[in-house]
């Protein structure tokens, strides 16, 4: 029996060990013997985070060139060194992504029912979606607390959950357990795509803004005193934030729930406050981009748009390049606004800041004339950004209006910035009642003229800034309302001399909202003057994209003159050539351009890299959600608003383009900052009407 | 035909191989942490167990119970278990790409997978006949599966819900196997 | 290669070492392992089916030849003289062999009783051969008594299951033959 | 001497197996239904564990790094068998209570788990001390274990009435449910008095040793 059993076993080894061996021969597949060793240098902890199944997956595609070395969210520097090491690659940074929460609520949104069951967000979100009034916010539970396996996460003192961003992995845990999708991993290419959803938790400010910016998250840091986490909020939907801090009209704060209460928030004074900070600290805050791409894109225009399609553009890592007709960049920021509100030395600080980044420019170079779409493909861009702008001014329909002293409000101010010696006279007549306008008004003021403007509605109906407005009347700038031009009287060299017009009378509202002019008869009246600025309106000048005979570029325009495009997608017809700004628009707010050009960066991000695809999410915002708008807000201290400082006055003010308006003290921004309600979507909502309101009333 | 579902009933749920019979609890506890891990686990074992159970059989009756060699049966029967694991991983890569994929990684567990090896011998111990034993294992490995698709659901769950910190992992998921040991109970006596 | 050679020899040494030394520890303990068995298995049988005696019947089997069969009988003595025999004969079950230890009275020839020893048969159903109400009918019958009812004898079948009481009386009248043969022999034996 | 006393203590507390390294659940669960199970069960492992410990301490030098798995489980099996046939001859009550787990000890991740993790890296000495210590902390365990579900389940313990009159045995403890209820909580006062002492030493809480089949190191080693 000892022998049958030795030599049965020892068949069996020798059996299963040639069938092996054997089989090992024949059926060889070649295997990346890397794998192994990727896995080796691995932590191991499956975690999932870099979105392979656990950490053999993440070796098998990083041996297999799929995954980059530092796909792995846990692995610290010098292991990811190590694999980078092996794969013969070097390590290219990751984009830092850390879990970010979108809920300002917390425990300030209503209860709607008693709640008692488990105290996790899950549960209470199966129980009629959770007791908060609040249908988008936190629940306050900390469900994702208890999920993070780093402990990264933990309650903060309003019941919201706080991401600490030095244990935070990415690893999306706390995203799977939130039943309200409050938290979100994103890094900072997702952040800059991002277009609001009506399902994000909005604040009117946020709903408002065409630029999305985030308003309440960087009120939040001021008034922690990071004011430099504030810049960073804000350039992520602004890279003109310094601008925008002085020229903006402020749509936000014509929403701002304060003003139900006193008077809005100061949102911009806010924004120029931090971007002032930066800007006179001597150094620049460092703005990260991502990895490059190697695609080129020809952004055609440096005014606003342009100048944020292309700053978006590099922060997404693509390369464009700058074509600029005048011979330096920013557009109507430049040529448009005068001096004393936008010092061209601060708005020369600003766009180097862009530039820095790494954009081209081409300047003196005109669309059309030096260049057009084939000759941009030619030299090898994949997508061109139009971003013409408004340039020509609108006439007044008046008789006359081409005589000498007569000179379209834009052009006006675009020769003056340009430093061309205007003669204006002593008497100048401004018609309009846009920032335009006053801005020409102003100016002449400074140049030394007696001013009037002329305006056919009344000065509640005037578009521009209301400071914009007293700014003028305190520098006797005269008023003439509910006039309207009818004719201007040259004398015998074709010089104006009078400007005829007729009084007006307020009828009823049009589409805009705004009560109607119309005219009396026989109420026409002559004023003398020197120069008459009509400053009316503006419109885009297409005659670049036409030649006398060949088209240059076919896109398609309307009766107004504008580009016509996808609103979405800001793609025009022709597939690759994206628009935005003034010419897509008409004329419109710097902020508008701004937002509209990072839409287009977006979009162009995405037709480069999903071979023209180009997504538009389902829930997107177009207009304001009405539900978030609610105006009583019961229980709120009344506070002052804080008043822009003047940093000049009288002559100095009258006389010279020094800069008008300064920015807030610390003291007072923090004050101003402490004034915002922090509005999560209805977290005040006291008397919103539910769905489930009568299910309530049912039981 | 009869005999056969009464079979199939038993084995996967009145003497499910895990919950009843305590077989295979490592990987019954080690890889129900996903359900889609879980399926995988699952289907690799039906597929070895099925295998195993007819290659041992085939080795005990026709070289083991001839030669008198009964108690060798353990070491013949883990060698065979071992090396065809080993066998089928590399023929799975080799000429079945996409099934190896789906099942190829848990190959490597399943040799120490005492549910394998323990239907082998059960069916040896009851004295089953080729094509009984056959379906006996491809029934327990279904049980199996089926109790480690459940389980790890359960988990899933879990994963996102708040349990004690000295409750998580792997405590917790014991505490849920024998819950879900105490429902099979039910079926005890149904045949 | 070599290293491939180098592989299958050593795994196959390391079989064959194993294969050797076992069979060598197999071979000292096997007659330990049977009387373990015996005492385990079929001791609370024997006890059941023999008389009261004072010997240990297993100490004391001898094994007989009959028709090429070894058979083992347990003896029961009583004051050094023999007041019972049993062994073990199978039958065939439902689901495989049912082995049946018969106790034969040796004055009289008639059964003493029997004790089902390995049953495999459906739980619940079959098993109720196992259980006393079955096995003590046959306590003090005649070798012609012991057949079913159908058969002409004065068994009764256990309801529903006719299968295993028939192998169980096919195993019973299998003993019969075989003690008959033996009978003369056996008296002698352990004198 | 001190190496070798530390290699041989880890297995009692440190490195606790089932509790502190949870592997080979199979027969902690199914063995563990009265304290005498669990020490024969354990016995059986000590047995095993040991021995191919030892042997694949002194043969690690010698084995194709391919076939090395293969040839931890002919000798692993070769001692099952040996534990088997001895059981048969000397325990044969046990060995039948135990049923198909003797086998089983074979594939029990413990055995091939230390015959890769230490015993193929380390000299037999260390080797024994390893086996000897895990298997006897395997030992402690499995008595424990069996020893509270007989108490609970049966009322008994090593056969003996303990409890009080009026004490109705929990009959679900003994059977499979109470197996793995009475493991998970077990593991979670481990983890908790574990946290404690932390607490206590004013370091952060750490979540319990978690079952992962890769930590047997069978096929991590491929």
């Amino acid at each position: 029996m000892i022998t049958t059993s030795g030599l049965t076993l020892f068949g069996l080894g020798l059996g299963a060990a040639a069938i092996l061996a054997v089989a090992s021969k024949l059926l060889y597949v070649k295997e990346d013997p890397r794998i192994a060793q990727v896995e080796d240098l691995l932590p191991g902890v499956n975690c999932g985070g870099c979105g392979y199944p656990g950490c053999a997956g993440a070796a098998t595609a990083i041996a297999a060139g799929k995954a980059n070395p530092s796909v792995c969210v846990v692995a610290d520097l010098e292991a990811m060194a190590a694999i980078a090491e092996l794969m013969g690659q070097t390590i290219e940074e990751r984009e830092p992504e850390i879990a970010f929460r979108d809920c300002t609520g917390g425990e300030r949104a209503e209860e709607r029912f008693a709640y008692s069951g488990i105290m996790d967000c899950q549960a209470a979100a199966m129980l009629h979606g959770g007791a908060k009034s609040c249908p988008e916010g936190c629940l306050g539970f900390g469900t994702c607390v208890a999920v993070c396996p780093f402990d990264a996460i933990h309650m903060g003192p309003e019941k919201l959950p706080v991401v600490d961003p030095n244990e935070c992995r990415a690893c999306g845990k706390c995203v799977e357990a939130c039943p309200r999708g409050v938290i979100s991993i994103v890094g900072i290419t997702s952040r800059l795509l991002h277009l609001n959803e009506v399902t994000d938790c909005l604040a009117p400010c946020r709903q408002q803004c065409p630029g999305q910016i985030d308003i309440p998250r960087y009120i939040e840091q001021i008034k922690a005193g990071d004011y430099e986490g504030a810049v960073n909020t804000i350039r992520e939907r602004n890279p003109l934030l310094m601008v925008c801090g002085r020229v903006c009209p402020r749509p936000c704060e014509s929403v701002c729930r304060r003003g139900h209460v006193d008077s809005p928030v100061g949102i911009n004074m806010l924004k120029r406050f931090v971007a002032d900070r930066e800007l006179h600290s001597g150094n620049r805050l460092p703005i990260p981009c991502a990895k490059e791409t190697g695609h080129k894109v020809a952004v055609i225009g440096g005014g606003p748009a342009g100048l944020s399609c292309a700053y978006f553009l590099r922060r997404l890592g693509h390369n464009p390049t700058i074509f600029e007709a005048m011979p330096a960049l920013g557009g109507q920021l430049r040529y448009g606004i005068p001096e004393y509100r936008l010092p061209k030395k601060d708005l020369d600080w600003e766009i180097q800041g862009i530039l820095d980044l790494g954009v081209d420019i081409h300047l003196k170079r005109k669309f059309g004339r030096d260049y057009d779409l084939n000759t941009l493909k030619e030299d090898g861009f994949e997508a061109v950004f139009l971003g013409l702008g408004a340039w020509q001014a609108s006439g007044m329909y008046a008789e006359g209006e081409d005589l000498e002293g007569v000179l379209g409000g834009i052009e006006f101010l675009t020769a003056h910035a340009l430093g061309q010696t205007i003669d204006i006279g002593r008497k100048v007549i401004v018609v309009g009642g846009g920032n335009t306008a006053i801005d020409c008004a102003r100016t002449c003021v400074r140049l030394g003229a007696e001013v009037t403007m002329l305006y056919r509605r009344t000065r509640a109906e005037m578009p521009a800034n209301p400071e914009e407005i007293v700014g003028a009347e305190e520098e006797g700038v005269q008023f003439k309302f509910l006039a309207a031009p009818t004719r201007v009287i040259g004398d015998e060299n074709g010089k104006a001399t009078h400007l005829e017009f007729r009084m007006m009378k307020l009828g009823e509202p049009d589409d805009s909202g705004r009560r109607r002019p119309e005219p009396i008869e026989g109420s026409e009246t002559l004023m003398e003057t020197d120069f008459i600025i009509p400053a009316i309106g503006q419109k885009p000048d297409l005659s670049c994209l036409y030649d006398e005979t060949v088209e240059k570029c076919p896109v398609e325009t309307t009766r107004w003159q504008t580009i016509v495009a996808d609103p979405d997608t800001l793609q025009t017809v022709v597939p690759g050539v994206f628009t935005a700004g003034d010419v897509f628009t008409g004329p419109d707010l710097v902020i508008a351009a701004v937002g509209d050009g990072r839409k287009a960066a977006r979009s162009i991000h995405y037709y480069l890299q999903r071979e023209g695809d180009i997504p538009i999410p389902p829930m997107v915002q177009r207009e304001l959600i009405p539900y978030t708008l609610f105006k009583e807000v019961p229980g709120v201290q009344h506070s002052e608003r804080a008043n822009m400082p003047h940093m000049c006055h009288g002559d100095d003010r009258n006389c010279t383009f020094a800069e008008v308006e300064g920015a807030l003290s610390e003291p007072e921004a923090l004050t101003e900052a402490n004034r915002c309600l922090h509005c999560g979507l209805t977290c005040y909502d006291r008397d919103m009407e539910l769905p489930w309101k009568n299910e309530q009333e049912l039981r | 035909m009869q005999e056969y579902f009464l079979l199939f009933i038993a084995a996967i749920f009145v003497n499910n191989i895990v919950l009843a019979q305590y077989l295979g609890n490592c990987p019954f506890i080690g890889t129900s942490k996903e359900t889609s891990v879980a399926l995988g686990m699952g289907g690799a074992v039906v597929f070895v167990a099925v295998m195993a159970t007819a290659i041992t059989w085939l080795v005990q009756e026709y070289l083991l119970s001839p030669l008198g060699l009964d108690f060798l049966q353990t070491l013949a029967f883990i060698l065979v278990i071992a090396s065809l694991v080993q066998f089928v991983e590399m023929f799975l890569k080799k000429m079945v790409p996409p099934l190896y994929k789906s099942l190829g990684i848990f190959l490597p567990l399943i040799t120490t997978n005492c549910a394998v090896m323990g239907i082998a011998l059960i069916c040896q111990r009851k004295e089953f006949p080729l094509l009984k034993s056959v379906a006996f294992a491809a029934a327990s490995g279904i049980g199996f599966m089926i109790a480690l698709v459940v389980l790890a659901g359960i988990r899933e769950r879990l994963e996102i819900r708040r349990v004690p910190r000295a409750m998580r992992g792997t405590p917790v998921g014991l505490v849920m196997a024998g819950l879900m040991s105490l429902a099979f109970f039910a079926f005890k006596g149904m045949i | 290669m070599r290293e491939m050679i180098k592989m299958i020899v050593v795994l196959s040494v390391i079989c064959g070492i194993s294969g050797v030394s076992l069979a060598a520890l197999k071979s000292v303990t096997a007659p330990r392992i049977e009387e373990q068995i015996l005492s385990y298995v079929q001791a609370p049988a024997i006890e059941q089916v023999l008389a009261a005696h004072d010997n240990n019947p297993i100490r004391d089997r001898k094994i007989f030849t009959v028709q090429d069969q070894q058979v083992t009988i347990f003896p029961a003595l009583k004051g050094g003289s023999l007041v019972g025999l049993a062994f073990e004969t199978s039958g065939q079950g439902y689901g495989g062999d049912i082995g049946v230890m018969v106790g034969f009275d040796p004055e009289s020839g008639n059964l003493s009783g029997i004790g089902i020893t390995t049953m495999k048969e459906t739980p619940g159903v079959g098993s109720k051969v196992s259980k006393h109400g079955f096995t003590s009918q046959f306590h003090g019958m005649t070798a012609e008594q012991a057949r079913l009812k159908s058969g002409g004898g004065e068994v009764n079948a256990v309801a529903g299951a006719t299968i295993s009481s028939t192998g169980t009386v096919a195993a019973v009248q299998k003993a019969v033959k075989i003690y008959n043969e033996l009978r003369s022999k056996l008296t002698t034996a352990w004198q | 001497m001190s190496r070798l006393w530390k290699e041989f203590s880890k297995g009692l507390w440190k490195d606790l197996p089932p509790f502190k390294l949870v592997l080979g659940l199979c027969p902690v669960l199914a063995v563990t239904s009265t304290a005498e199970n669990g020490f024969g069960m354990g016995m059986a492992v000590i047995f095993v564990l040991t021995l191919s410990n030892l042997l694949v301490s002194l043969v690690r030098k010698i084995i194709p790094a391919k076939v090395r798995i293969a040839c931890f489980i002919v000798i692993a099996a070769s001692l099952v068998v040996a534990v088997e046939l001895l059981m048969q001859a000397y325990a044969f009550p046990l060995y039948q209570q135990l049923g198909i787990f003797v086998p089983l000890i074979v594939v029990n991740c413990i055995i091939l788990g230390r015959a890769e993790a230490f015993a193929s890296k380390n000299p037999p000495l260390l080797a024994i001390a390893d086996g000897l210590g895990m298997g006897m902390g395997f030992t402690m365990s499995l008595t424990f274990l069996g020893g509270l579900r007989e108490v609970l389940g049966h009322g008994q313990l090593f056969g003996h009435t303990v409890v009080w009159d009026g004490f109705e045995p929990l009959s679900f403890m003994a059977a499979a449910p109470g197996a793995f209820v009475t493991l998970g909580i077990l593991l979670a006062l481990m983890n908790f008095f574990t946290n404690l002492q932390r607490k206590r030493k004013g370091l952060a809480p750490v979540d319990g040793p978690t079952h992962d089949c890769g930590s047997c190191g069978v096929c991590g080693g491929r």
